[in-house]
C-alpha cells in the first residue's frame, strides 16, 4: 500500500486536536494584520495522523533495525535512557530565560558534560553552543581568527588535507580563508614534509582529522602540530572520528588547539533523519578565551552562571582578569540541551573505563571486519597495520559494468544500509566501513558473508547489481530529474 | 557494559582472526607516550541506569520546570502544549535511529516527511518553497542574509532595533568574518514599530532589510509599506518569525512582499527545552533563487519503476559536494525538530492552526487589560498577538528574579535583552499562550501590584 | 531476513544491564536452596535486543497500521495521551498495599471511573476489580448466585442466546449452572416468546448480548428483562457491544443487572496483543451489595477509603447499614489501574457529548459499510433494518471450494486485518465487520473497494484466494501440525 | 473531537449513501421511551488534551510515587528496575496496538515473542511447559487449583497457612462455586515454615497442596519433602512464587518436584501500578497434562512454504470454542506485560539475573541485620530471599500509617494482610530490593527506633 501525501488526505477544515471554543466577543489587538488566506495546511485527525507517520516510519531503515556501517558517521547504538532522561520535566520543559536560580540542573548538566569533554581531550576549555559538526567547526576555525586577529597577526590561508570531510574546506573558506590542499602520502596518511614545506607566516593554520578519513591514525600528529605552533599557526582537529580513541588518546596530548566533538556520533545521541546535532569545541588554552557566548561557569560558592552579553564582561573581569574577549554569538541560546542531557547520560553509563573499553571495541570490530574482507575486496592500506574505527576498501577487480554504488544498492537487498561510498576521494571507488562498537560478532559475521558474496558477484559481472536494490521500498530513484525540474512543494496541479 | 555486545569469547576469536594479541596492538600507530594505558585518572567508572537516571533525576529536580510555574517567558522561546501523539512518534525508533537520508529507496519515510514539511512550512510563511529545516531561527536568519548578499552581490544589511537582539548579535558576529556591513539600531520605545525609520535607512547599497515580525516588543510592523520601499531600493526584504503560531492569525510574510521568510518553528511541536535544539525554518518567494537557498532540500521524483518517490536534491550547492564553494557551512539539519513539527501541524491544520492563533490572542488581550490596571504599569503595544511589553517604574531584572523567588516566571526583562540600552530596563516583555490560565494572570498581577506597591 | 529465537542468538553469560559488582562477604541467608542448576536463560545486550524486538513488531498488524474491523472487538484508535497519562510516576510507581493516605489520587481515579461507568450505564453500583472480560462475566454472574442463595434461592439453569459469546456458557457453567439454549427468530434476535416459555423458578437468569452478535439492537430487551424479573431470575448483559449504545442507551434502563464493560474496547485501553484487559461489572441495586472485595468508597470527609477483608465489615456496617455482603475476592490487588487511568482519561476527552458521538459515528460507519457491500455481499439481516456498530454477512454465493477463511486472507493482501469469521454461529461462513467510530471514510472507502473486489473474485472462484496470503510475513501457517505435536518450548535438540 | 475523522461534509454522504435522515435513524430499533435525545446530564463536555492531562497529573500528584521515599513494601508486588527499553518496546504500536494473535500470517512478533516468553518462563520454573500467561499470580493460583482438581479427580485442596492471604481468598472464593473443598491454616510464627504441620493435613483425597516459595514471611519451605509426601498420596503440589527475581538465586519449584508452578511475573519488567496490570505465570512439569492447561498457549509449526513459524494452539481447551466444556473462564491474557517480563529477561539473561538476585540478597542481609540490633524488634527468618518478618512490640497497622506522614513506606503490616488473627499484628513484612539504599535503611532503621522508643 502506498502511503498519500497528507495534502491529499487531508483537509483544511479537519482538526486532530480539540481547542477551547474561543470567546470572540473580546476586541481583537491584531489591527490590520490579519490573515485574509487560508493557510492551505491540511489537517488529520489524530488517529489517522498516527496512522500516517507510522506507516512512513517503516519505509525507513535505521539503527534499531539494523548494521549501520556508515564510515566517519559513527552510527551506534541509542540508548533508551538516554531518551527518558531527556524527556524529565526539569529538562525539556525549562525556557532559556529562565532567571539562573531556576535552572541550576540545566547548567549543571552543562557544566557537568563540559568537564568530562574536557578531561577526555586533554584541552582547556570548550564552546557548548554550536549546533552541529559544522557548526562547531566553524566555531573552532573563528577561535582561530579572533586568536591571531588578537595578537594583530592576519593570516589569509589554511591548510586542508586531500581526504578531509568536505565541510573543512566550506568552513574555513566562509571564516575567509584561502584553503589549500595538503597531499597525502602512499600510505593514506598526511605528507609531513610537504606539510612542513608550505607553513610560513600566512598560514593561520591546519585543518586535520585524526584519525583520518582512510580510517588510520596519523602517526605524525604531533609533530605537525608542533610544526604548526612553530610557524605561528594553529592546529584545527576534526573530531568526527574520536569514537576510535577516547580514553585511549588525548588530542590535548597531540597539539590540537581546537577540536569540535559530535555528541550525536560519539555519544550516542540519536541523528534523527538527519539531525538535530550538537558540535560542541574544545579548546586549547590559547583559544579558550575567543570561545562564543553564552558559557557556563562555577565560581567557588557553587553556583553555576550563566555568561552572556548581560554579564560578559564584569564577569571576564571579576573570574579571569579580563582575558576572556568571546569573538560573539553563534546562536541565540546555549546550544543542544537536550543533547547536551543525553550525551551526559551516555557519558555517566559508561565511566572512563566503558569509554575506553567502547573505543577499543569499535576499532576490534573495523579490524575484524578489515581481516575477514581484505582477501576479496581491495582495500589499499591493509598492509599498513591495524586500521582504526573504520575499514577502507576500493573498486579494484571490479566487473566493467559494475561500481561501488552497485555493490552498496545490492547490500540493501541483503537487509544492511550501504556503507559511505566514493569517500574519501583518495581512493578509487571507496566504501568506508564503520560497524561501530554495538555491533555484536553474530552481526558482523552476517554481514561479512554478504558482503563476501556481493564481492564475488561484482567481480564476475553479474549485472543483475546495476539494479539492485530489488526488496526495498523503492527501486532506485531518478535524482537528475528531481534535479532538473525540482519540485520541492505539493501542489494539487502537479499532482 | 550493556551498550556493548562483545564477550570475552568474541575479542578473542575477533583478535585471532586478526592476528593481534591483545586490542592495545591495534593502537600500535599511536605513538608510545601518547597511548594511555589505562581509564582516565579522577573520572568516574560506569555506572548502572538505575544510578545515571537517579544522578539526572536530581539534576532535573533543581530546575523549575514551565509546567509548574505561572509562566509568562516567550522572547524566541514559546510554551505550547504539544500533544502525546507528536512525542509518540518521533520515539519511533525509524525515525529516531535513521541517518540522513542519502539512500532514498530504505529513507523514503523521512524523505516524505521532509517534502510534506517543506510544503508546510511554504504555506505557512506564504511562500514558493522552504528547506528541510536549519539549526535554528536565528542561524536562519544569518543564512537569510548571506543569501541575500550573494543574490544582490552587496554587502549592506539593514537590521530593524527591534529584531532580536540575539540575532542581530548572531548575524554581527558572522559578518564580522564576511564582511558585510552591519547597519543596526536600537530599539524605539513606541506604541507601534518605526518602520519610516527602518525605511528611512534603506540605501542602494542594501542587500537586505531584516525586519520581525512581530518584532522583539510584540508589535507588528507593517510589512507591505517595508517591502515596497526595499524593493525600490532592489534590496531583499528579509521577514523573521519567532513565533510560528502567529501565522494563524497574521497575514503570511511573503503574501506581504517579503522575498525571504526565516523563523524559529519551536512553537509547534518541539518544546521549550532550555533554548534546543530548536528548528530552523528557512522560505523563499521567488522559485528562480532556489539554487541559492542554503540548507538540505527534498524534491519529488520517480524510481525506476515509475513509482513517485523523494530524493534528497540539489545537493551540487552544498559543502560536502562543492566544498569551499557551498552556498552555506549548514551540513546537519534539525530532522526530528521538522518531524515533531510536521506532526503538529498535521494534527492542526488550518482549521486548528486558526483556533489556536485565536485562543493565544484571547488570553493576550485579557492579560493585557488586567495588567494594565495596575497602578504603575503600561502596555507599551498598540497591537500585538501574543506577547506585549509593560512598561514598569523599576529595573525588571530584578524584578524577574523577586518574581522567580516566589515561584512566578513572570516575563523577561527588556534590560537582559539589551543590557547596553538603560532606557529599556523598565521594560518587560509578557507572553501568554493556550497554556496561560486566567488563575495565572491574577497571580501574576497581584505579585506585579505587590512588587511595585 | 528472518528474525532468530534469542535462543539462537543470546548466551547465558550476556547481560544488557549493568548491575552493581555484589559483594560477597556477607553470609547468605538462603541456607540449602542455593540454586545449583543454570536458569538457561538466554541473555543480549542493549542494542541487540532493541533490534530483536523491533525486527519482531514489524512483523505485527496493528491498529496504528490499518483498520482492524474484527467484529466484537471494538479495535479503534489508542491515544497515546492515555499511555502518558498512564506512565505518570504517581499512578505507575505505587504499590497496592500503600496506606491509603499516600494513594488518595489512585483511589480518586477509580472513584472517578466508577462514577461515569455507573452514569453512562444507569447502574448502581459497579465492581472495579475484575481484570478481564471474562473475569467480569464471571463477576457478574457470581454476583447473580450470591444475591439468589442470600435469598435462600438456589436455581439451577442459566439461559444463553444461541448468538451468544462463547464465554458467555462458559461462565455459567464454571459458577455451577446448566446452561440452556435460548433460540433466535429469523431477524436473529432472541426469540421472546421462546423466553418466556422456558421462565420458571428453576431459571437463575438469562446471559444476553445488546446490542447482539448479529449487529443488531434487541428491540424486545425491557420485555425480556422485565419476564425474567417478573419469573424471580436476574439478567446479565454481555457488554462486548457497548461501544454502539453509550450515551445513546442505558443498559440499567433496559433493566439489566450486571454488564461487564470492557474498558479495552470500549474505552480505549490498547490490547496489548492480547491483553492486559479490565473488566468492570455494572450492576443494579439488587446486585450492588454482593460485589467482590476490594472496593473503593468515598465518605463525606471527601476522603476515599479502600474497602478489603481488614475493614469490610466495619465499613459496611458504618456506611451502609451492614447491607454490603461482598461475595469474597477475585484477584489478590484492587483491579487494573494501569487501565483505569487510561479509561478515564479517554473518557474525560470524550466527555459526555463526545462519548455519544462516538457511538453515533461507530453505528454510522457500520451501516455505511453495510450498504456499500449489501449488493456484493449475502447480508442476512440487511432487510430488518440498520445495524448498530458492525455489519454482519456471509458466505452464500461463494465459488465452491471458496469460504471465508479465503476471503479473509486475501483481505491481507489487500492491507487490512480480517474481520471476525465463522461468528456468531447463526450465518453461515459469516463475516463480522466493525469499524469503529475511529476510521475515516477514506479508510472505510478504501476498505470497501477492497471487499467489493475480493467478494467478485470469491463468487468467481478464483482459486488463488485459497492460498492467500501471498504478501504477509508468512504464507498459511500449519495449525493442525501445531496441535498434533505441540512444541511450546524451544530447545536445542528439535531445532 | 480530536480521535473522531468524520467531518460533517463525511457524515452527511454517508447518510445519503445509508437512506437515513440522520444518526439518530440509524438507532430506530431502540424504542422510544428509552433513547436518550441528548448527552446524559451532569457529566461534563469534551476537554482538550491539554486540560485533561492537567487533571490526571493533579490526580497523579496526591499519591506517593515509592521512588520518592525509602520504599520497603513487597508481599506480592516488588519495586525493581525496569530498563528504559523495556518501555520503549511495549510502546511500539506494532506491539501495543495488536489484537489477539488469531490470524498468525501477520502477528508473528507477538506469536514468537510469546513462544520465547513460555520457553524463558519454563527454564525460571524449571518446568517443561509454560502456557502464553494469565491475568497475575491470585487468578493463575486458582486455575492451578482447578487444574489439579481436573487432573486427580478429587476435591480437597490443603493450602499452606503461609500462602498469601490475598490468594487465599482468590481460591476460596472460587471454591465456592465449584465445591472444592478448601483446607487452609493460619501461619505461625515460627523462624521456618511448618513443613511438617502442612504434611500432616495431606490425605488420600487431596487433590493439591499449594506452598509458596518463598511464603508470604519471606521464608522458604522444604518443597522436595512436602512434594514426595503430597505425591505420596496421589495430591499434586502447586508451588506459588510472587518473586519471580528469587528464583535467580534458589532452586526452581521444578526441580524439587513441584508438579505446578505458578507466580506473579510482575518483579520482572512490569512495574508496581498500584496492583494491575501484572502478569500471571502458569507452567508445569508434566508435558502430558498440556492439554489439561487454562490460559493461551503459543506453539511452533510451518507455514505453507514451509518456514517456521509460531501460532496459537490447543485452543480446543479454550471456552470461546469449547464453551461450557472449556477448562477455564480465562479468555484475554496479559500479552503486553508479558512483553515486558520477556523483554527484561532477555537484557538479564541467566548472569544478570543470577547478579540481581544476589544484590537484592545482599541489600536485604544488611537490612535485616542492621534492623535486629534495634531494642524491641525481633527478625523471624532463618532464612529468607529479599524479605523477611519483623517481631515489633506494637500493632504494626498504626505503625506502617505513622511511617508513612513521616515521608517512610516501611512495610506491610501482618495484621493489614491477616486481619482475623491477632497473634500476627506485630509482625511487619520487610523488603529490600536492588533499588534500596544504604541510607533508606538507615532511615527506615532511625524511625523504627523512634517509634518504638
Amino acid at each position: 500500500l502506498e502511503e498519500p501525501l497528507i495534502f491529499e488526505i487531508g483537509t483544511t477544515e479537519t482538526c486532530g486536536v480539540d481547542l477551547p471554543e474561543t470567546q470572540t466577543d473580546l476586541p481583537s489587538r491584531l489591527g490590520s494584520f490579519v490573515r485574509t488566506d487560508g493557510t492551505g495546511l491540511p489537517g488529520l485527525s489524530e488517529p489517522e495522523t498516527v496512522r500516517h507517520y507510522t506507516r512512513l516510519s517503516r519505509q525507513n531503515y535505521a539503527i534499531d533495525l539494523g548494521l549501520f556501517p556508515l564510515g566517519s558517521c559513527t552510527m551506534k547504538h541509542n540508548p533508551r535512557l538516554n531518551e527518558k532522561v531527556a524527556r524529565m520535566p526539569g529538562f525539556a520543559d525549562v525556557h532559556p530565560f529562565q532567571p539562573v536560580s531556576t535552572v541550576q540542573g540545566a547548567l549543571g548538566v552543562m557544566n557537568e558534560l563540559a568537564h568530562w569533554l574536557i578531561d577526555l581531550t586533554g584541552m582547556h576549555g570548550v564552546a557548548m553552543s554550536p549546533k552541529a559538526g559544522a557548526h562547531g567547526e566553524l566555531c573552532g576555525i573563528l577561535c582561530i581568527r579572533a586568536a591571531l586577529e588578537a595578537r594583530g597577526d592576519a593570516r589569509k590561508v589554511v591548510l586542508v588535507p586531500e581526504s578531509a570531510h568536505g565541510t573543512n574546506p566550506a568552513t574555513a573558506a566562509f571564516a575567509g580563508y584561502a584553503v589549500e590542499d595538503i597531499p597525502a602520502d602512499k600510505d593514506g596518511r598526511v605528507d609531513l614534509e610537504a606539510l612542513k614545506a608550505r607553513l610560513g607566516p600566512d598560514v593561520a593554520g591546519v585543518m586535520i582529522t585524526n584519525p583520518n578519513t582512510c580510517g588510520l591514525f596519523e602517526r605524525d600528529m604531533k609533530a605537525i602540530s608542533d610544526a604548526v605552533h612553530d610557524a605561528g599557526g594553529l592546529v584545527y582537529c576534526d573530531g568526527a572520528n574520536f569514537n576510535a580513541i577516547m580514553g585511549r588518546v588525548r588530542p590535548g596530548d597531540l597539539g590540537v588547539d581546537a577540536m569540535h566533538i559530535n555528541l550525536h556520533k560519539t555519544f550516542s545521541t540519536p541523528h534523527g533523519g538527519g539531525g538535530p546535532g550538537s558540535g560542541p569545541v574544545v579548546l586549547s588554552e590559547a583559544l579558550s578565551p575567543f570561545a562564543p557566548l553564552p558559557y557556563t561557569a562555577r565560581t567557588k560558592d557553587g553556583v553555576v552562571h550563566l555568561v552572556e552579553e548581560e554579564n560578559a564582561d564584569a564577569f571576564s573581569e571579576k573570574h579571569f582578569d579580563g582575558a576572556m574577549q568571546s569573538f560573539g554569538r553563534m546562536t541565540a541560546f546555549h546550544g543542544q540541551m537536550g543533547m547536551f542531557t543525553r550525551a551526559l547520560t551516555y557519558i555517566l553509563s559508561h565511566g572512563a573505563d566503558g569509554l575506553r573499553q567502547a573505543a577499543g571495541d569499535a576499532v576490534l570490530n573495523a579490524n575484524y571486519l578489515l581481516r575477514r574482507l581484505e582477501d576479496v575486496l581491495h582495500a589499499p592500506f591493509a598492509d599498513a597495520g591495524p586500521c582504526m574505527h573504520e575499514a577502507l576498501f576500493g573498486d579494484e577487480g571490479f566487473g566493467e559494468r559494475l561500481s561501488t554504488l552497485d555493490l552498496a544498492k545490492g547490500l540493501i537487498d541483503e537487509g544492511f544500509h550501504p556503507m559511505t561510498m566514493y569517500f574519501p576521494l583518495v581512493v578509487h571507488g571507496a566504501m568506508l566501513v564503520e560497524p561501530t562498537e554495538t555491533e555484536s560478532k553474530a552481526a558482523l559475521d552476517q554481514f561479512v558473508t554478504a558482503m563476501r558474496s556481493l564481492a564475488e558477484r561484482a567481480k564476475a559481472g553479474d549485472e543483475t547489481l546495476t539494479t539492485a536494490p530489488h526488496h526495498a521500498p523503492r527501486a532506485r530513484l531518478d535524482e537528475a530529474q528531481a534535479a532538473r525540474k525540482p519540485r520541492l512543494v505539493w501542489s494539487e496541479e502537479a499532482s | 557494559m550493556r551498550y556493548l555486545p562483545l564477550t570475552e569469547t568474541d575479542r578473542s576469536a575477533m583478535l585471532d582472526a586478526i592476528g593481534a594479541p591483545d586490542v592495545d596492538a591495534l593502537f600500535s600507530d599511536v605513538p608510545p607516550g601518547l597511548y594511555l594505558d589505562g581509564p582516565i585518572e579522577g573520572l568516574p567508572h560506569h555506572a548502572t541506569e538505575m544510578a545515571v537516571e537517579k544522578h539526572m533525576r536530581r539534576l532535573s529536580k533543581r530546575n523549575l520546570a514551565a509546567a509548574d510555574a505561572p509562566f509568562f517567558l516567550g522572547a524566541g522561546a514559546y510554551k505550547h502544549h504539544v500533544p502525546a501523539t507528536v512525542d509518540h512518534i518521533i520515539q519511533r525508533g525509524e525515525f529516531l535511529t535513521a541517518y540522513t537520508p542519502y539512500q532514498p529507496e530504505i529513507a523514503q519515510g523521512t524523505l516524505q516527511m521532509l517534502f510534506e514539511f517543506q510544503t508546510q512550512v511554504a504555506r505557512l510563511y506564504g511562500c514558493a518553497v522552504a528547506n528541510a529545516s536549519m539549526y535554528d531561527g536565528s542561524t536562519a536568519c544569518w543564512e537569510a542574509v548571506a543569501m541575500a548578499s550573494r543574490v544582490t552581490r552587496r554587502k549592506r544589511v539593514v537590521l530593524s532595533g527591534a529584531l532580536h537582539p540575539h540575532y542581530a548579535e548572531v548575524v554581527r558576529t558572522m559578518a564580522k568574518f564576511t564582511e558585510d556591513e552591519i547597519a543596526g539600531a536600537s530599539p524605539s520605545l513606541t506604541a507601534t514599530p518605526d518602520d519610516d525609520g527602518l525605511i528611512a535607512r534603506i540605501d542602494e547599497n542594501t542587500a537586505s532589510v531584516v525586519v520581525q515580525y512581530p518584532d522583539i516588543l510584540g508589535r507588528i510592523p507593517d510589512l507591505r509599506k517595508i517591502a515596497e520601499a526595499a524593493h525600490a531600493k532592489g534590496a531583499k526584504l528579509i521577514v523573521v518569525n519567532t513565533e510560528p503560531v502567529a501565522l494563524g492569525a497574521l497575514e503570511a510574510p511573503g503574501n506581504l512582499g517579503a522575498d525571504i521568510v526565516v523563523g524559529e518553528g519551536q512553537g509547534i511541536g518541539v518544546g521549550l527545552q532550555f533554548g534546543g535544539p530548536y528548528l530552523g525554518l528557512f522560505a523563499i518567494t521567488d522559485p528562480k533563487l532556489v539554487r541559492q537557498m542554503p540548507g538540505r532540500l527534498c524534491g519529488e521524483t520517480v524510481d525506476a519503476d515509475g513509482k513517485r518517490g523523494f530524493v534528497l536534491t540539489l545537493s551540487t550547492r552544498e559543502q560536502h559536494i562543492r566544498r569551499e564553494k557551498a552556498t552555506s557551512n549548514i551540513c546537519t539539519n534539525s530532522g526530528l525538530c521538522a518531524l515533531a513539527f510536521s506532526v503538529h501541524m498535521t494534527l492542526l491544520g488550518e482549521a486548528g492552526l486558526r483556533a489556536l492563533a485565536a485562543e493565544n490572542h484571547r488570553l493576550a488581550c485579557i492579560a493585557s487589560d488586567r495588567l494594565a490596571k495596575l497602578p504603575g504599569v503600561e502596555v507599551l503595544n498598540t497591537h500585538f498577538f501574543n506577547e506585549f511589553t509593560l512598561m514598569l517604574p523599576t529595573d525588571t531584572r530584578q524584578l524577574v528574579r523577586d518574581l522567580a523567588d516566589k515561584g512566578i516566571l513572570g516575563g523577561v526583562s527588556l534590560g537582559k535583552l539589551f543590557p547596553q540600552e538603560d532606557a529599556l530596563s523598565g521594560g518587560l516583555l509578557v507572553t501568554v499562550t493556550e497554556t496561560t490560565t486566567e488563575e495565572d494572570i491574577e497571580t501574576l498581577a497581584s505579585a506585579l501590584e505587590e512588587a511595585l506597591s
